[in-house]
């Protein structure tokens, strides 16, 4: 608005006649940037995952994992287009010399918007919501697919103590949980007190202890293995004490160990169809 | 996105209904301005306090939705079916009886006080604003100070108390609200009428009248919203 | 500079002897006692009547606390005014002009002083101090967190930390960007002399002042021990403290509603001449739709806050299950206040950002039409997806699909302003000043913020991450990786005009070295954390999370560092810089058109605006040509009568 | 004109901000040590005993004992051992420490007075002994594998910490003293109980009977360090 603010133009890019090769002009060097960063972000999302997630024991839990997958691949495109155009506008189209400068350097051109480029952004980001929904509401619908013969486990949250208990098999209560393979497993869960998160954390499932409700999770075993359960809600004090351990074992591993914590509560009919598998 | 009609209030002229250049926060602008720019805030503010009496009456329905435990004792706690509090007393009132009726009172009176200013207003274009406003603030004032006696009686009146489950909670909530509300019109209008009789608003500028009648209507509104909750949703 | 030849500003008028009245004798000391001296009486009265009853000490320090806030405002003159007119008296010219700090030097920064820029400038000091109290906690929790069974701080002082840390540090971000610069810049921005209600903003940065030590208090109280979540019902059995933490936010939540709408009001009606919504610059923008959001969010934190008090001094049960009440209600509310307070927090500093780009890339901002309906239609977005915070609660199951599908839409309008960005760095002159360096790590840590919340956003994999340290990382690096930084970029980019002084870009660029690797180690540290399994919030950990730890805390004291590096280059440029000219960065919008430093009243001559501020590589409009003709008339000088106010 | 208020201003300033981030953060940390203090560290600890070596399940173990007791009140008005100096006198609360002391892998046996009324569990799963030496308290004399669960003054309630031991647990209800004993006559029950002692680490316990205040008796002492909670190092 004041005339000491006389235009100053760059001169314009030393952009390659059209007929130059493409991975000679901006658009082309960008793109191999972003082929590589690309290339990066997948492998990234195929190996991080697989080497930071602890061992997971449920189809839930190999769940996790794939749709991290799945979700970084598909992010790293954009990802890598965003940085791609970042890094080579530092690069090429930094103005050296002007630095420490208080005299900026020349303009540049005025583009103000591209409506076409707006228009393919807004479907791309469109077509990967809608992928990643699909994704999501499967999976969704997979964990919340009814299983018959399921293996019911009521959850206890108290501060800072989780208590297990097998309606199926007398009502046995335990302080570990102990549950058999290839089953599918409710968890009924609620609080004495104040809102835990019951998390077994290789199960890869989650729901929140609260107080006088019951909530419902479940978890299918696939894997043989020792797990922790945490809690994952602040609830006071000994928060970080709340955890108990937790071990998916065979079924008949699992029927003994009901029959050595609960033998005089279990009647044999019990222990067969708590302990047998689907 | 074009120019709007408030594009150029930086620069309006005085106009000649006496909406002359007044000082406001240290520097220049017009009457129509500043009545704009207050409009503006009120209607923010208002929507401000509109998410909140939603959020109360959200909290309303979901507790009573939810009746946890069997703690909802609203329309369901009658003298022939006495339900206990928090501790395990009886509570032996029928509960929405008391509430309702001076909850109703409360209504109509914040009902008239917006219907004195508004009359105010209108009229003080006619006639003399000193007299017309310093009436019309000075019997609003009187009925939302009722407003407030008839809410603080209510509240000795009540059949139980804040520890009796969430039916009990909620009801009180919302006569605190009113409560905030009718302490807001008794400032603000008392601010009205003593400056009406002070002759503040005399040649014309009363457009904070129109400021005052706006949200004293937006207090009816609260107050009846909440009445009608607490008599049809028991 | 060309203001010395301005013969009469108004920071020289003479008042007389009685401008002002009441607000002559008060300032912050009358303020403290004002505010200690009720809180005091509180204390004593409810400690007299009210300690007996069952829910005694939790009614003496809200009584207490609440005396505070009250007694701090009067003793300060926040009410002077209001009282005033509901006597029917009104301030006079002279009394605005002295409330404005005519002729107060120094001293008017500690006082209720209504010129946007010295609020401005309290706004920018008290959002230092509350992160330097939020950093201070954070390095205590990393120095807890270093080993596994740290006796550094103990459970209790853990929990009470990591409540503090989380509150301070969303009060100071909520505040950092429309607290300085939105009263600062955005008043001259538009080219208006004030904000709309100068005493309403004055109010609101007092009220922010009073709402900061009853958050300290809580330490002393007992401390907090439900997190800045405060979720119920941990919130009510928790100590005395979450009373005076009640208090903080109440009183904070009333500060950025009042400072919202004035924010609003000044854009909408107070624009110069030629302003029209087409031409606003973005960041204008930024602030109001972030205002308009807090609008919505902060009466949400309202309604929980007073049943919350209600249910710890009254026994009330909005919250407790077993008399009738629900966690579930705390959630929602907590979060239909909680994810929209994101974006009131992420808004203004990446329009703000936006700003930044546009300057040092010397090109006009990429689509900005776009830009703003991204802005809104994120908002808009906002305030549908709360529940995202509580797929895992078992609260509705079946609505976990359609907030599912919301959050992921949000991912829509957040992609338009990486568009932005990268369409604006597109063939630009990119001019690598210091805050450029802070607009390209912006770039950098939102996309990974980014990415990492589309993990979380999707049901199945939220079953796994929720509540643990991978939502840590992915929200610091949003908040503070994003947010913060843009920000800081934003500082740099104003420094001069607010402080007078260039910023030491020396200094200011190891400081951005050591921020930019100290935030990467940190947060992938606790990435690795988050993957392992580690909960959120735990004060002692499984030795298997011993290395991701140990990293994060590494990370966390270098991120420390460079922050304490960052302040000695603000400190010492305040100091000793380089007198700033007017406009160092040679930028196009109204604020840097105006002397540095700003006069009161910010403009000699009305402006007129004729294009929008991002005219680079165009030619000069020659409009504005037209416009110096008229006289330039020092506004609010003796010619000038003091009109009856209405 | 407008350069020397401003460079008279700008020292200024900067005072403002150096003595309010000074002020607030030495405010914050004075006040967390303060807090830390307060609640982390009542007395000391109390180092186990050692009485000899002991066989349990063929196995040798060292024998060490420890002795702590519950009161009604922590001003230490009932047997005259002060616990919490300062703090919350009216508390019930463990004493004479919160801390104790055992080698590991010993078999430790604890002698307690409980002094404190009582009422129901939250979980009456709690009623029952485990984790001791044949699952079994003797209170007052008697062994016992459980008790009523609507009569308990407090628990004592050990497990480790995230990574030490999931394994070791320890839960021995201590039942309530007959009516309200806030009276302090010093009436009290003894429970004598033994378990063996994990491996290396740090072990937390706490009471399970909601003795607090609020709304599930988990509040006040619950949930302040110190008074219904403790560590258990195990060296």
């Amino acid at each position: 608005m004041s005339s000491d603010l006389a235009v100053k133009t760059r001169e314009p890019d030393p952009l390659p006649p059209e007929k130059a090769p493409f991975f000679s002009r901006p658009s082309g060097k960008i793109f191999l940037i972003w082929l590589a960063m690309t290339v990066v972000g997948v492998l990234i999302g195929f190996y991080a995952p697989h080497h930071l997630l602890p061992t997971m024991l449920s189809v839930e839990g190999r769940a996790v994992w794939a749709t991290v997958v799945l979700l970084t691949v598909l992010a790293a495109p954009v990802a890598a287009f965003v940085y791609g155009v970042g890094f080579y506008s530092l690069v090429a189209w930094r103005q050296r010399g002007y630095g420490q400068s208080d005299e900026p350097p020349p303009d540049g051109p005025p583009l103000r918007g591209n409506s076409g480029l707006t228009i393919l952004w807004l479907v791309v980001s469109g077509v990967l919501v809608v992928v990643m929904l699909v994704w999501g509401l499967a999976e969704l619908a997979s964990e919340n697919a009814t299983h018959p013969n399921s293996l019911q486990v009521d959850v206890t949250g108290q501060q800072w103590l989780w208590t297990f208990s097998y309606p199926g098999a007398g009502n046995l209560e335990t302080r570990s949980l102990v549950l058999p393979d290839n089953r599918t497993i409710v968890f009924h869960v609620t609080s004495e007190d104040v809102t835990h998160g019951f998390w077994p954390v290789e199960l890869g499932v989650q729901v929140d202890a609260n107080p006088n409700v019951v909530t419902t999770i479940q978890a299918t075993t696939n894997k043989l293995g020792a797990f922790t359960v945490r809690c994952s809600q602040l609830c006071g004090l000994y928060h970080s004490f709340m955890y108990a351990s937790g071990a998916v074992v065979t079924p008949q591993a699992f029927a003994v160990w009901l029959h050595a914590h609960g033998a005089s509560a279990l009647t044999a009919s019990d222990v067969a169809r708590v302990s047998s598998s689907s | 996105m074009t120019t709007t009609t408030i594009e150029h209030g930086g620069t309006l002229e005085p106009e000649g209904d006496g909406h002359g250049v007044v000082e406001g926060g240290g520097h220049h602008e017009t009457r129509a301005q500043r009545h704009l720019k207050e409009r503006i805030a009120l209607w923010l503010l208002v929507g401000g306090d509109a998410l909140f009496l939603l959020l109360e009456l959200f909290t309303w329905f979901y507790l009573r939705a939810l009746n946890t435990n069997g703690m909802w004792r609203g329309a369901a706690c009658t003298k022939a079916n006495a339900c206990t509090d928090g501790l395990g007393n009886p509570i032996t009132s029928e509960i929405p009886k008391a509430g309702i009726t001076y909850t109703l009172v409360i209504a109509a009176l914040t009902v008239v006080a917006a219907l004195l200013v508004w009359w105010a207003e209108v009229s003080a274009q006619r006639q003399s604003p000193r007299r017309i406003i310093s009436a019309g603030a000075g019997f609003a004032l009187l009925t939302v100070l009722v407003a407030v006696v008839v809410q603080c009686y209510q509240f000795g009146q009540l059949p139980f108390t804040t520890i009796d489950g969430a039916y009990a909670s909620s009801f009180i909530f919302f006569m605190g609200t009113t409560l905030a509300h009718l302490g807001l019109l008794v400032f603000i209008l008392t601010g009205l009428w003593v400056r009406a009789r002070r002759g503040k608003y005399d040649g014309g500028h009363w457009f904070q009248v129109g400021i005052i009648r706006f949200f004293t209507a937006w207090c009816a509104i609260v107050t009846c919203v909440l009445a009608a909750t607490v008599i049809l949703f028991a | 500079m060309t203001t010395a030849a301005a013969p009469a500003l108004l920071e020289d008028t003479q008042l007389s002897s009685r401008a002002g009245g009441l607000y002559r004798h008060q300032n912050i000391v009358t303020g403290l006692i004002g505010g200690i001296g009720l809180g005091a009486i509180g204390w004593a009265l409810s400690h007299q009547f009210l300690q007996g009853s069952n829910w005694g000490t939790d009614m003496v320090v809200t009584v207490t606390m609440a005396g505070w806030v009250i007694g701090l405002l009067l003793g300060i003159g926040a009410f002077n005014a209001p009282v005033l007119w509901m006597l029917g008296h009104d301030q006079t010219h002279e009394d605005e002009l002295y409330l404005a700090g005519v002729g107060q030097g120094p001293r008017r920064y500690w006082k209720f002083c209504t010129d946007h820029k010295v609020v401005g400038v309290q706004y920018l000091i008290a959002v230092f101090t509350i992160f330097g109290v939020g950093g201070t906690l954070a390095m205590m929790i990393r120095t807890q967190l270093v080993s596994a069974h740290s006796s550094f701080l103990g459970a209790n002082a853990y929990n009470a930390i990591v409540s503090v840390h989380g509150m301070a540090m969303i009060v100071a971000t909520i505040i950092m960007v429309t607290g300085p610069f939105g009263n600062f810049i955005v008043p001259i921005m538009v080219g208006a002399k004030d904000m709309a209600f100068p005493r309403l903003n004055a109010l609101s940065f007092w009220l922010l002042f009073a709402a900061v030590p009853p958050l300290l208090a809580t330490f002393v109280l007992g401390g907090v021990d439900a997190g800045w979540t405060t979720y119920a019902p941990l919130s009510v059995q928790a100590p005395p403290a979450m009373d005076a933490f009640a208090i903080t936010i109440l009183t904070f939540a009333v500060s950025v509603t009042l400072s919202g709408i004035n924010i609003i009001v000044t854009v909408l009606t107070m624009r110069a001449e030629g302003m029209t919504l087409n031409r606003l610059p973005i960041f204008t923008w930024g602030a109001v739709i972030g205002s308009a959001l807090g609008l919505y969010a902060m009466p949400a934190f309202m309604v929980g806050m007073v049943m919350m008090i209600t249910d710890r001094v009254s026994g009330t049960s909005f919250f407790v299950a077993a008399v009738g009440g629900s966690g579930w209600l705390w959630e929602n509310i907590f979060w239909i206040m909680g994810h929209p307070e994101v974006y009131v927090i992420l808004i203004p500093p990446v329009a703000a950002m936006l700003e930044v780009v546009s300057t040092f890339a010397r090109k006009p901002i990429f689509a900005y039409k776009v830009t703003v309906g991204a802005f809104i239609a994120i908002i808009a977005l906002s305030i549908m997806v709360w529940a995202h915070h509580m797929f895992t609660t078992g609260w509705a199951p079946d609505l976990n699909g359609p907030f599912m599908l919301t959050t992921e839409l949000i991912s829509i309008p957040t992609g338009i302003i990486f568009l932005c960005v990268i369409g604006t760095l597109w063939r630009g002159s990119i001019w690598t000043r210091l805050p450029m360096y802070w607009a390209y790590l912006f770039l950098w840590n939102f996309i990974i913020g980014g990415v990492t919340g589309i993990y979380l956003s999707d049901v199945p994999a939220d079953n796994y991450f929720h509540g643990d340290m991978f939502v840590t990382a992915h929200f610091h690096y949003t908040l503070l990786g994003g947010a913060m930084i843009a920000a800081v970029a934003a500082f740099c980019y104003w420094f001069p005009k607010v402080s007078g002084r260039m910023l030491n870009e020396r200094i200011g660029k190891v400081a951005f070295w050591m921020v930019a690797i100290g935030i990467q180690i940190t947060y992938f540290g606790m990435f690795w954390e988050g993957f392992e399994g580690m909960p959120r919030r735990v004060a002692y950990y499984d030795p298997i999370f011993l290395h991701a730890n140990q990293m994060a805390t590494v990370g966390a004291y270098l991120l420390m560092a460079g922050f304490v590096v960052l302040l000695y280059a603000i400190i010492h440029s305040w100091v000793h810089g380089r007198p700033a000219p007017a406009n160092p960065w040679h930028a196009k919008s109204l604020e840097w058109m105006v002397p540095t430093p700003v006069p009161l009243e910010n403009f000699l001559v009305e402006p007129v605006v004729t294009a929008d501020p991002y005219g680079y590589g165009e030619p000069e409009p020659a409009a504005p040509a037209a416009e110096p003709e008229r006289e330039p008339v020092p506004v609010g000088s003796a010619e000038t009568t003091a009109g009856e106010p209405v | 004109m407008s350069e020397k208020p401003g460079r008279e201003r700008k020292p200024k300033a900067l005072g403002i901000i150096l003595t309010f981030v000074a002020v607030a953060i030495g405010v914050a940390v004075v006040a967390i040590l303060f807090h830390a203090q307060t609640y982390t560290s009542p007395v000391g600890t109390q180092v186990a005993k050692s009485v000899g070596t002991v066989t349990v399940n063929g196995q040798t173990l060292q024998h060490v004992t420890l002795a702590f007791n519950t009161y009604p009140d922590a001003s230490g008005s009932v047997d005259g051992q002060a616990i919490h100096p300062g703090g919350n006198p009216s508390w019930p609360s463990y004493g004479p420490t919160n801390q104790f002391q055992v080698p590991a892998h010993a078999l430790v046996t604890v002698t307690m007075r409980q002094y404190d009324s009582g009422g129901s569990l939250n979980n009456p799963w709690f009623a029952t002994v485990r984790g001791t030496v044949g699952s079994v308290a003797r209170i007052n004399g008697r062994l016992v594998h459980a008790v009523n669960p609507n009569n308990v003054g407090h628990t004592f309630t050990v497990r480790g910490a995230p990574g030490t031991d999931p394994g070791f647990f320890v839960n021995v209800p201590l039942p309530a003293v007959p009516g309200n004993n806030q009276s302090d006559n010093g009436q009290y029950e003894t429970v004598i109980f033994s378990f063996v002692s994990g491996s290396q680490g740090v072990y937390g316990w706490n009471c399970e009977y909601p003795c607090g205040t609020s709304v599930a008796g988990f509040g006040g002492p619950m949930s302040a360090f110190g008074y219904m909670s403790g560590f258990l190092h195990v060296v």
